[in-house]
Formats: C-alpha cells, structure tokens, sequence
C-alpha cells in the first residue's frame, strides 16, 4: 500500500473536515476582494437602471428553499434596486415551495427601504413600500408553462386574486395592466426548469425582454439565448449575484460570501490535482 | 448589532438545530438526520397542500362558482360551467381504484392533448429556429483576430462558433458511421461539447459551495445575535442547542478511535 | 365505492366553499371608485377639465346603496380638496371649468398663444397587424417645436373619440421625438380598455409643453362615492389633470380595428413543424414495416459487453441503477431497453444483477424487463424477484442505501441509466472508490460533467436514446430518432446555406427563418 | 371508451392548440383561454393525488411497523399541523388568512427553510470529496472538461498574480461565449427536435404510455 493509495482510501470524513474547516475560517475573517463586472450582468442592472419612475417590472421568483442561498441575494439586490428607482414590480412564484419565500423576502426588502441611503452617490430617502401600489404578489399556481401563456393573456386570468386573497383590480397598480404589454421587462429568478417555460412559453410567444438569474449549475447552459438575443441578460450563481451588489452599490451576502467561494474553489483543485497525481501515479506502477 | 425577543430567539435555535442536525448526515445516517427529513416532507407536503387550496382552488374554483347570488348549488352561479372542470378534477381520483382508474384518463388526456399541443410550435420556434437563425450571423472579417487576447467578438470567435454548432450537431447524428472526414468532425464536436460541460462543471462547483456558505452566514448571524443578546434565558437554549452535538461528536471520536485500537 | 366516496366529498367541498364564502362579504362601505380618468380641454374658449369614472360596483348593481358622486380637486396629490360639484348616482362624467381663455389679461393671453406649440402633422393610423384586433397603431410627424423651433414639447399625449362629436378619452402618452403609438385596448367587456372591433374611432394627438399660464397648476380630482347612509363614504385614488399649454392636431379618422385569421410572422414555424411531423410519421411508419434503418454503433454499447465479461471473470455482480426517473420518461423507457439487453448478457454469463429502485412502478417493470430477458436467454430458473427491488423514494436516503450496496458487494460494472439529479456524483463517487468499471447514460445535461469525469464511458443526451433504440430496435424510437436525425442534416445544411450566403452579403436567406418574420408579415402583410 | 376516448381527446385538444398559436383571431383566443382556465383547476387536483399517495404510504409504514415507522409519524405530524396552521387554526377557509398565519409563516421559515437549504448544501462536500476521489483526467476527453472547469473556477482568483488572473478572467470569459454557446446552442437545437418529435408522438397517438396498463 504505498503513499498513493493511502491518499486514495482516505476515509471521505476528513476531507469534509478539511472543506468546513476552509469555509468557516475564511468566513470569520473577513477581507475585500476584487470582482470584475461582466456583461451579461450589467445589461440587466443597467436596463433596469434606465427604466423610468412607475414603470412596471415582472420580477418571477421561482426557486425552492434548497437553491436560496444562490438566488435570495440576486432577488434582494434586483428588487431593492427597482424599488429604490420607484419602479412598480410584479411578483410572482411558480415554483412549489417559493411563494412563503417570496413573501418573506418581500417585506424584509420592504424593511430596508425605509431607511434612506445612499448607493453610487445618489441618495434615495426611505420610504414605505405599499402592497397594491409598488407592488404586487401573484402568488403560486401550478404547471408554470400554463400559466405563464395564462398570464400573457391576462393576468387576471390564472390569478384571479393575488397571493393574499385581494382581488387584483382591487390594487390600483393593476389598473389598466392586462398582460405582459404594459409590463417594462420580466426577469426570471430561477432554481428550476421553469425558466425554460419562461423562454418558450413566455417569451416566445409574447415577446417581453426577458433576463434570467440562475443557478451556477444552470447558468453555462443558457448562453446561446443571451446570444441569439431571446434573453438580454444573465446572473450565474453567487458570482452573478455578488457582480450585481457590486454594481448596484449594495454588498450583501454574496460578495460577503465571494471570498469563502474563493478559498473553497481553492481547496477543491487542490483535491482535483492531488486526486489525479495519485491516480496517474498509481497508473504509472501498474504500467511496469 | 441586533438584539432579539426570546421567542424568535427560540425559533432561530430551533432553525440551527434542525441545520445542525442535518449537517450531521455527514457523519453518518443518523436518528436526527432521519427526523429533519421526515418533518421536513411532511411540512412541505402540508405547505404544498395550503398553497395549492389558498392559491389554487379557492380562487379559481370555488370564488368562481359562487358569485354572491347563490342558493342552489353552483346552478345560478353566473359561471356554472366551472363545474365541468371541477367534475373533470375529481376524476382524477379515481386513479387509486382498480376498477375505475381508466376514467381517470379523460382529463388526463385532455391535460396531455393541450400541454403537449402547446409545446409543439413554441419549442419549435425557441430551440429551433431562433437558434438557426442566430447561428446564420456575419463574421466580423474585418477585424478577424480581434483586440487583446481572446476576444469573444472577432471574427475568429464568430467562425469558432458557426462551426462549433455545426460539429456539435453532427456529434448527435447517428444515421452515419463515424468515419474519415465525419470522424474528424465529430472528434471536434465531442470536444466542443466537453469544453462546454467543463465550464458547467466550475459553474456547479460554485453553485454547490455557495450552499454551504449560505448556511454558514445564518448559523453565523445566528451565533453573533444571540451572544450580543446574551442572557442566561438565551444561553441555556445555546448549550442545549449544541451541546448535543458536541457530546454526540466526543461519543463517536471516542468509539472511532476504540475500533482504531482493536484493528492495530 | 371509493370511486363514490371520492366524488362525494369532492362535490361536498365545493358545496361547503359556496356556502362559507357566503359569510365573508363586507357590505359596510360603498365600493370605491376604481378608475377616474381626467384631461384638460378647451371648448368655446373655456379651458375644462373632463372627469370621467366608472361607476362604482355598488351603483346599481351589488349593495345598490348608492346616493351621489362628490368631486374634490386639490393642487397637490395629497390634497387639501376642496368639493367641485356632486352628480347624482349612476352617472360618469363631470365637467370642472378651470378658467375662461377670455377672462385673462392681455399680456397673459398673448404669452400663452406665444408659448403654444405648433401641432403635430400628417396623423395617420390603421389597423395592428397579426394580431386578435382591439388594437391600432397611429403614426406622425413631429411638431415644429419638437428638437427645434421653440423646443417646448415635452411630450405627445394620444386620444381616442369613439364617435364624433364626442368627447376624446386619454389613451396614453410619447415622449418628446416619438412618432407612433400602439393603441392597444382590452377584448374583454367588462375590462374598462374595452375596445370593440369593427367601429369607427376618432384620434388626436396632443402636444404638450411644460409652460403653466400663470396663476394655474395642475389639479388632482378625487371622487368621493357616497352611500345613501351618507356617514359611510370612500374615496377614489387622485386621478392627474395636466393643465399646462398645449395643441391638439386635428382629428385623424374614423379608423377600425378588426382581427386577423392567420399570423403571418409566424410562417416558418409552420413550415418547419409540418416538415417534421411528415418526417416523423414517415418514419415510423418506415420502421414499423420492418425496415433495415441503421444505427451507428456507440462506444458506451460495446463497453457494456466487455464489461459483462469482465464481470463474468471476476466472479463479481453487476450494478443497474436507473435513476430517479418516473416509467414514463423517455430516459427511464429507454433504460427499461438497456436494461433487457444487459439483463440477457447477464442472464448468458451467469453473472450476478442488482437492480435498486427509487420508484415502485419502475422497479415491477424492471422486474418484467428482466424476467422476460431471463426467459430469452433460456434460465429462467436463474431468475429471482429479489435481483430488482425497492429503496425507497427519498434521494439522499436512496443514494445511502445505494452506496451501502455497492462498497458491500463491490460490483465488477456499475451501469447509471436514466434520469439523475444531484445524486449522480454522489454515486460515481463512491463507485470510483469501489473499483468498479463504470458506464452512464443520462439526458439530464446538468449531470453530464460529473459522469464524464468519474466514469469510464458517457452516453451523452440523446446518445442515450440512440443506444437503446440501437439495442431494442423498437420501432417506434427507432422511427423518430431517424427523423429527428434527418430534421438534424437539414438544420446542418440550412445553417451552412445561411451562414454562406450572409457572409458574400445577402442576408434574404438567413431572415426566412426569423420569428417573429418580417419577410413574410410584409409579403401579405395589411395596409403598411 | 376505455383506450380510444383518451386519444381521441388527446388528438383533438393537441391539433387545436398547434393551430391556435398561427391563428390570433379573437374566436380562437376564447377558445384558447377558456382550456387554460379549466387546466389549472384539473392540474390542481391531480398535484392532490400526491399528497394523497403520500400520506397512505405513511399511514401504510405505521399500521405495518415497517422499519423507522416512527418517522411516519413526524411526516403526518408535519403534515397535519401545517394544514391546520394553514387554515388559520380552522378559522379562515375560504379566506387566505392562513397565508398569514403566524405559525403557518414560522413552521415555514423556521423548519422547512433550514433544513431544505442544509440537505442540499450537503453537495458542497460532496463534491469537494468526489473531486478529490473520483474526478479523474481518464481520457483527453476528461482532462479537456477538467481543464476548462478548472480555468472557470480560477476565474477571479487574485493570488495569482494581476498578471494571470487577467489572463484567466478572458479565458474564461471566451470559454463561456464561444465553446461553450455552441456546446450548448447544438444540444438546444437538438433537444427540441427530441421534445417536439415526443410531443407529435403523444398527439398522434403513436407515445401511449401516459394511458398506464390494463
């Protein structure tokens, strides 16, 4: 048994040690790090930047609590970003266990933007974020490719009512907003496959600008949309998210969490190169 | 930093705990792992079911069929033929007999005919056309090696794709035998298509680590406002909290290092 | 009798919802106004202010307690109001003077003539195109003091008289330097945009300056809907009255909207699903007659047979997961095919099988699959149920158990077919420490990566598919992996005809295949 | 009846919404969205059928003592407190108090987040284990997909140097835009050719397995 195959059947626990160990070091000692902006990013922050007071967004939270931790920072920098513009946003949550989440991230957004700050050197004053006026929440309905082709006819037509029971032309944002006409753009937030209906089924049959943000194991896949201009924008994983605070002036969780990502990264080749020394090593002996 | 109420004190202990105790799969399969799972299955079947009755049935149903002028039934409803649907649902239920569970195939049928006829022009003109159609672009010639190392729009790049597709495409076409000029093209698009995977696979080593950040952060921020809000109410559900684990940790080095003895 | 149970109670919710939902009605206060409407006009040299609403849905119909309608108007959105005027129930409209043109001193008027801008010209509109009606598309040309002149507009502001002489309804507002406008109105009746086909309708656009005459502002109104009860009141949301200088172009119509039978812009998708549909049924229609379709050989395939065979020397079982796939997936269906086949080799050999499942229909189809492969292979007494069962229907819990199996037992071969999800990597993992030969197959691309880098050989996507028709030879996968194989060299020679002719400079090939297509919308496109 | 009504209805319904995408006449746009509307109320209870099946397997577990029964008993518990939770402690039916409730939003945020976000942030060792013992450079094919994982995992490392990270930031930028957009654009194309050819399958009546056996 020589060294190689001892680094091999090393019992998988110690290397769980070792990644919890990087990860909760790096996370208490906190340091800046850089992070470059890349396109596919800005476009989004800066379409939505240019947007006018009281234009209307679609903001689709589709994400179940196990891809939170990707996705809750991209939500709360758009949304908080939007609101701080005075846009009016539309939620929605067609993934099954989203809608609480949602929720629950709408009124802590709400929380935030009561305090006046100041991001990019424009001073926003706090103000009171109003259900019915800034926004409003759908809520939850099953089967996202039908319903969404139900919300480009009407949104009044899968959601007669919206996640707290109101009726929607009982909220004054909803006057006079039919389908996805009178909306400025959709982004998509999703953990699932349900971005693929908001591509099909949404954008291709109604033709909205559309940006997605995704989760890192998504991300890589959706390129070819951005290119053939189906979608203007895309937000891959935390580092998406992080990129975004970055440009929105608003560090959260994913630039904080940026640099444990980097050393984690780090640990990991350095398995991936131990790992294939020891394999190609062991091939090696075989050999002769 | 902030301090808070003893109640949502219990709440987020009970958070870490159920965190904790998850985290403990780790180790091994263990009684606590097994119980966070099974609570957790059936919280979300519940969460699923009041979501689906709140969201779902109340207002697209039953609100429908009855609109304030109501005393028989659904019969003067200025919608009666929601029951249709409604009729049409409940067939569903009849998947569990042995006997009637064909009938549950209308709506099924019906459900299928519409998903599926839906898909068919909308997927057709997303992944097919709209593709082609964008993979039918002009290649930048005039500045064809770019600007600076590695630029995704010159010409190059442009050429790098148009062929890339193609050879991606061909990797897929399985009426022809892999050889001479095909077996070069397809050698290309195989590697074509490991780069892309490759870039997916750093994406969702990202993605997968940011998990676990996350979790850090909330056990993080949970540790930092309990002992800024330290009082003896807040530490003993600490202890508590984590003492369990601690102890169930020595127990099980304890017993690992015991087997180390009797192997050597 | 279930059957009845089921229905019975289902018909017994929806009975109780009607009946509870009875009792959630609050009648207390009359309904609020939903939607006013106002703009400034100038009618015999009176400068007014139109307001229209839509009634409340008390009035009427509903509680039907509805006394009058109070109008309140406030120089700023949060007031103060003060009252204007009080219509009876039932009607929508009110008229508020702002100030008589006459009434102003020279010096004022003349400014105000001064700053009005020139009006915008050559108004023409017609019909949306490929689209369900209830919408018109205006056009024009700039004002003269637009950019230059003047430079005073600040924005064009668009309505609507659905009859002339009648009043004109705000339909939506360009900002400066725009020059159309989709007006596009609801289909359904009840909604206010409501905007019937085949009806004359009237335009004029408005251009608007942000120059006051002195001493005006714009106004907000309120209307207060007031219950015969007239304690209980509530009020409308402040509705904006622009007041500042402005000129309207003549009126432009009558103009109709009216729906279209087929989008024309949609034209290559037709093409292109018909193409393939034809395609497909030829196809199998081609394999089911029995027809010799050929198939390329897959290295993951030959990499199965080898691997039974090393398993056979080893003396060691074969692992077959199938994933978390449901037996309808095509993925799952056509692991149910590798399977068989794997399943006879084994059957051949004398080699050991298990086969863990995560679905409990999958696993008795399984159970079939191998069985009937068994039977070919003539050793049916070889065959026991317990080869193929279940785990149970929770990933991590499955992927433990099948872990457990696989460092207990230690396969020779592990095969993954079929769908799999975060567990992929989990599983080739392990297999790795295992020593075992490993060959996957799935069409999930996300876990792709994971397969290739921890297993010997990867079916990728649709090579999945391709292996098992290759294998099985059903007709039906066969048929429609032909067709989908020739819809791929026909993309392939489109793509190459397109990207030619784009690059020597004629991009009319390459726009056929845009959607939605301006070639064709043009080619029998309406008026424009 | 039992075989040929379901296709029949499938053909039917599925002929009709391929048109109806080429046809934006408002006749048919009714049509369109009244199936739409009768959809989500059928989808709704078969997604009930689930619950259902869920709960006879626990009651199932529990009534044979199938091993870990007990655990049975926390799912129905979870279950069960959820629903009454969510009906506002049986108050509020027909009215979505319940979406408010505050146990229903504390069970919620208190239970099903963590324990969610934590089961599938176990990945995270995973792979790092994975990587370590079985992510191997086997064949060319291998070592090019660990080399470009590799380069877009250094994407914004700075210990390497300005100098290189520049180097890796663009690299892995190309890498993105252009192998890997036309990776993915060829596996897209082919995809819906897959997805479309299944589809007509299913309309034509030719894919049946939807209909189960009998």
């Amino acid at each position: 048994m020589n060294i190689f195959d001892r680094m091999m059947s090393l019992d998988r626990r110690w290397v769980f040690l070792l990644l919890a160990l990087v990860c909760v070091i790096t996370y208490a000692i906190p340091f800046p790090i850089k992070i470059n902006v890349t396109n596919e990013v800005s476009s989004v922050f800066n379409f939505i930047d240019t947007l006018k007071e009281n234009d209307i967004i679609f903001v689709a939270i589709d994400y179940d609590p196990n891809s939170l931790a990707e996705m809750h920072p991209m939500t709360y920098s758009i949304v908080e970003h939007a609101f701080r513009k005075k846009l009016k946003i539309i939620f929605t949550s067609l993934s099954q266990n989203g809608p609480g989440m949602a929720d629950l991230a709408i009124r802590d957004i709400g929380d935030s933007i009561r305090v006046t700050k100041t991001y990019n050197g424009i001073t926003y004053q706090g103000r009171e974020v109003v259900n019915g006026i800034d926004y409003v929440f759908l809520g939850y309905k099953p089967y996202p490719a039908l319903v969404i082709v139900g919300m480009g006819q009407n949104f009044r037509l899968p959601f007669p009512t919206d996640y707290y029971g109101t009726p929607l032309d009982d909220h004054p944002l909803m006057q006079g907003v039919q389908n996805f006409d009178q909306v400025k753009c959709v982004i998509d937030i999703s953990g699932t496959s349900g971005v693929d209906m908001w591509i099909t089924y949404g954008q291709g049959r109604y033709n909205f600008p559309l940006a997605l943000g995704l989760t890192g194991v998504m991300a890589a896949d959706y390129y070819p949309y951005l290119n053939s201009g189906q979608v203007f924008g895309i937000l891959g994983g935390l580092l998406g998210a992080a990129q975004y605070e970055k440009m929105a002036d608003n560090p959260g969780r994913a630039i904080d969490g940026m640099r444990v990502q980097l050393y984690a990264h780090m640990v990991i080749i350095l398995f991936i190169i131990l790992g294939n020394v020891g394999f190609l090593m062991s091939r090696q002996k075989k050999r002769l | 930093m902030e301090v808070m109420s003893m109640g949502t004190f219990l709440w987020t202990s009970l958070g870490a705990f159920l965190t904790l105790a998850t985290f403990s799969f780790l180790y091994k399969d263990n009684p606590m792992y097994k119980l966070a799972e099974h609570l957790v299955v059936g919280v979300s079947a519940g969460y699923f079911v009041i979501i689906l009755w709140h969201n779902g049935l109340q207002p697209n149903l039953f609100s429908r069929l009855d609109d304030g002028n109501f005393y028989f039934f659904w019969l003067n409803s200025s919608r009666p033929w929601y029951i249709i649907p409604a009729i049409l649902g409940a067939m569903m239920w009849t998947r569990f007999s042995k006997k009637w569970s064909w009938v549950s195939r209308w709506p099924i049928a019906m459900y299928l005919g519409i998903a599926t006829g839906l898909s068919i022009p909308l997927e057709m003109r997303n992944r097919v056309n709209m593709q082609l159609y964008s993979t039918m672009r002009e290649v930048n010639w005039e500045n064809f090696f770019g600007n600076g190392f590695l630029d995704p729009t010159a010409g190059y790049s442009g050429l790098l794709i148009f062929l890339g597709v193609l050879a991606a495409l061909f990797y897929f076409f399985f009426s022809k035998e892999h050889t001479g000029l095909f077996k070069g093209v397809a050698r290309f698009g195989i590697w074509i298509l490991m780069i892309g995977f490759g870039t997916s696979f750093g994406y969702t080593v990202m993605a997968r680590i940011s998990l676990f950040i996350q979790r850090i952060q909330v056990l993080g921020d949970y540790t930092k406002i309990s002992w800024s809000g330290a009082s003896g109410a807040f530490l003993t559900v600490w202890f508590i909290t984590f003492g369990i684990f601690v102890a169930l940790g020595l127990y099980e080095l304890a017993k690992y290092i015991g087997n180390r003895r009797t192997a050597a | 009798m279930k059957l009845k149970l089921l229905f019975l109670s289902c018909l017994l919710l929806a009975f109780m919802s009607v009946a509870m939902a009875q009792e959630n009605q609050d009648d207390s206060l009359p309904a609020r106004i939903s939607k006013v409407n106002v703009h400034a006009e100038v009618v015999d040299s009176v400068r007014i202010a139109q307001i229209h609403w839509r009634i409340s849905s008390d009035d009427g119909n509903g509680n039907d307690n509805i006394k009058e309608y109070v109008i309140l108007r406030g120089a700023g959105i949060k007031g103060p109001f003060e009252e204007r005027g009080r219509v009876p129930a039932g009607r929508d409209m009110f008229i508020d003077t702002l100030f008589r043109i006459n009434d102003l001193e020279d010096s004022i008027l003349a400014l105000s003539t001064e700053l009005a801008p020139s009006p915008i010209t050559n108004l023409r509109g017609h019909d949306k195109d490929n689209d369900h009606g209830h919408a018109i598309d205006l056009l024009w040309d700039i004002s003269a003091d637009d950019g230059a002149g003047e430079d005073n507009v600040i924005a064009y502001t668009i309505f609507r008289a659905d009859s002339l002489p009648n009043t004109f309804f705000y339909r939506g507002v360009v900002i400066k330097g725009g020059t159309s406008f989709d007006d596009v109105g609801s289909k359904e009746h009840e909604s206010d945009s409501y905007m019937p086909d085949f009806y004359d309708y009237y335009y004029k656009v408005r251009a608007t300056t942000f120059d006051y005459i002195p001493g005006t502002s714009d106004y907000y109104y309120v209307i207060r809907t007031v219950a015969n009860d007239t304690s209980k009141f509530q009020d409308s949301n402040p509705a904006l009255c622009n007041n500042s200088i402005f000129t309207d172009s003549e009126i432009f119509g009558p103009v109709q909207c009216y729906g279209q039978w087929f989008n024309t812009a949609r034209i290559p998708v037709l093409v292109f699903v018909i193409g393939f549909l034809l395609v497909t049924i030829y196809f199998i229609k081609k394999a089911r007659g029995g027809a010799k379709l050929f198939i390329r050989r897959l290295a993951g395939i030959e990499a199965v047979d080898e691997a039974i065979g090393r398993a056979t020397e080893m003396g060691k079982p074969i692992l077959y997961v199938m994933g978390l796939g449901v037996a309808s997936e095509i993925a799952t269906i056509a692991s149910f095919t590798i399977l068989g086949r794997v399943a006879k080799k084994v059957a051949e050999y004398q080699t050991g099988l298990i086969v863990p499942c995560y679905d409990p229909i999958v696993m008795t189809i399984a159970q079939e699959t191998v069985k009937a492969s068994y039977m070919d292979a003539n050793r049916p007494d070889a065959y026991t149920d317990d080869m193929v069962y279940f785990v149970t229907q929770s990933q991590f819990a499955y992927v433990a158990a099948v872990n457990g199996t696989m460092l207990r037992e230690l396969p020779a071969t592990n095969i993954y077919m079929g769908k799999f999800f975060a567990e992929s990597l989990i599983l080739a993992e392990t297999g790795a420490l295992a020593g075992s030969i490993q060959i996957a197959g799935t069409d999930e691309i996300a876990q792709i990566p994971f397969f290739v880098v921890a297993c010997d050989y990867t079916l990728i996507g649709e090579e999945l598919y391709a292996a098992s028709a290759y294998l099985g030879r059903e007709p039906i996968l066969l048929g429609s992996l032909k067709a989908q194989d020739y819809a791929k060299a026909g993309v392939i020679i489109c793509a190459l005809l397109g990207f030619v002719t784009i690059n020597f400079g004629w991009d009319g090939l390459a726009q056929l295949f845009q959607v939605p297509n301006s070639f064709f919308a043009n080619l029998f496109g309406g008026p424009n | 009846m039992k075989r040929q009504l379901p296709l029949i209805l499938v053909f039917i319904f599925g002929v009709f919404m391929i048109f109806q995408y080429f046809v934006p006449h408002e006749s048919s746009e009714w049509v369109f969205e009244f199936l739409l509307d009768w959809v989500y109320i059928i989808g709704i209870f078969a997604l009930a059928l689930g619950i259902w099946s869920l709960v006879r397997v626990s009651w199932d577990k529990i009534h044979k003592r199938k091993e870990n029964w007990p655990y049975a008993i926390v799912t129905l518990f979870g279950l069960a407190a959820m629903i009454f939770f969510g009906f506002d402690y049986g108050r509020h039916f027909f009215s979505a108090e319940g979406l408010e409730n505050f146990m229903f939003r504390h069970f919620f945020d208190y239970i099903m987040i963590p324990i969610q976000a934590t089961m599938f942030s176990l990945l995270a060792f995973f792979i790092a284990s994975a990587a370590y013992r079985a992510f191997r450079a086997r064949s060319l094919l291998a070592t090019l997909l660990l080399m470009a994982a590799l380069i877009v995992m250094l994407r914004f490392n700075p210990y390497l140097g300005s100098f290189v990270a520049e180097y890796m930031e663009k690299t892995a930028s190309w890498l993105l835009n252009v192998p890997n957009l036309a990776a993915k654009r060829g596996i897209i194309i082919g995809v819906g050719l897959g997805i479309v050819a299944t589809a007509l399958k299913v309309i034509l009546g030719i894919e049946r397995n939807y209909l189960g056996k009998d």
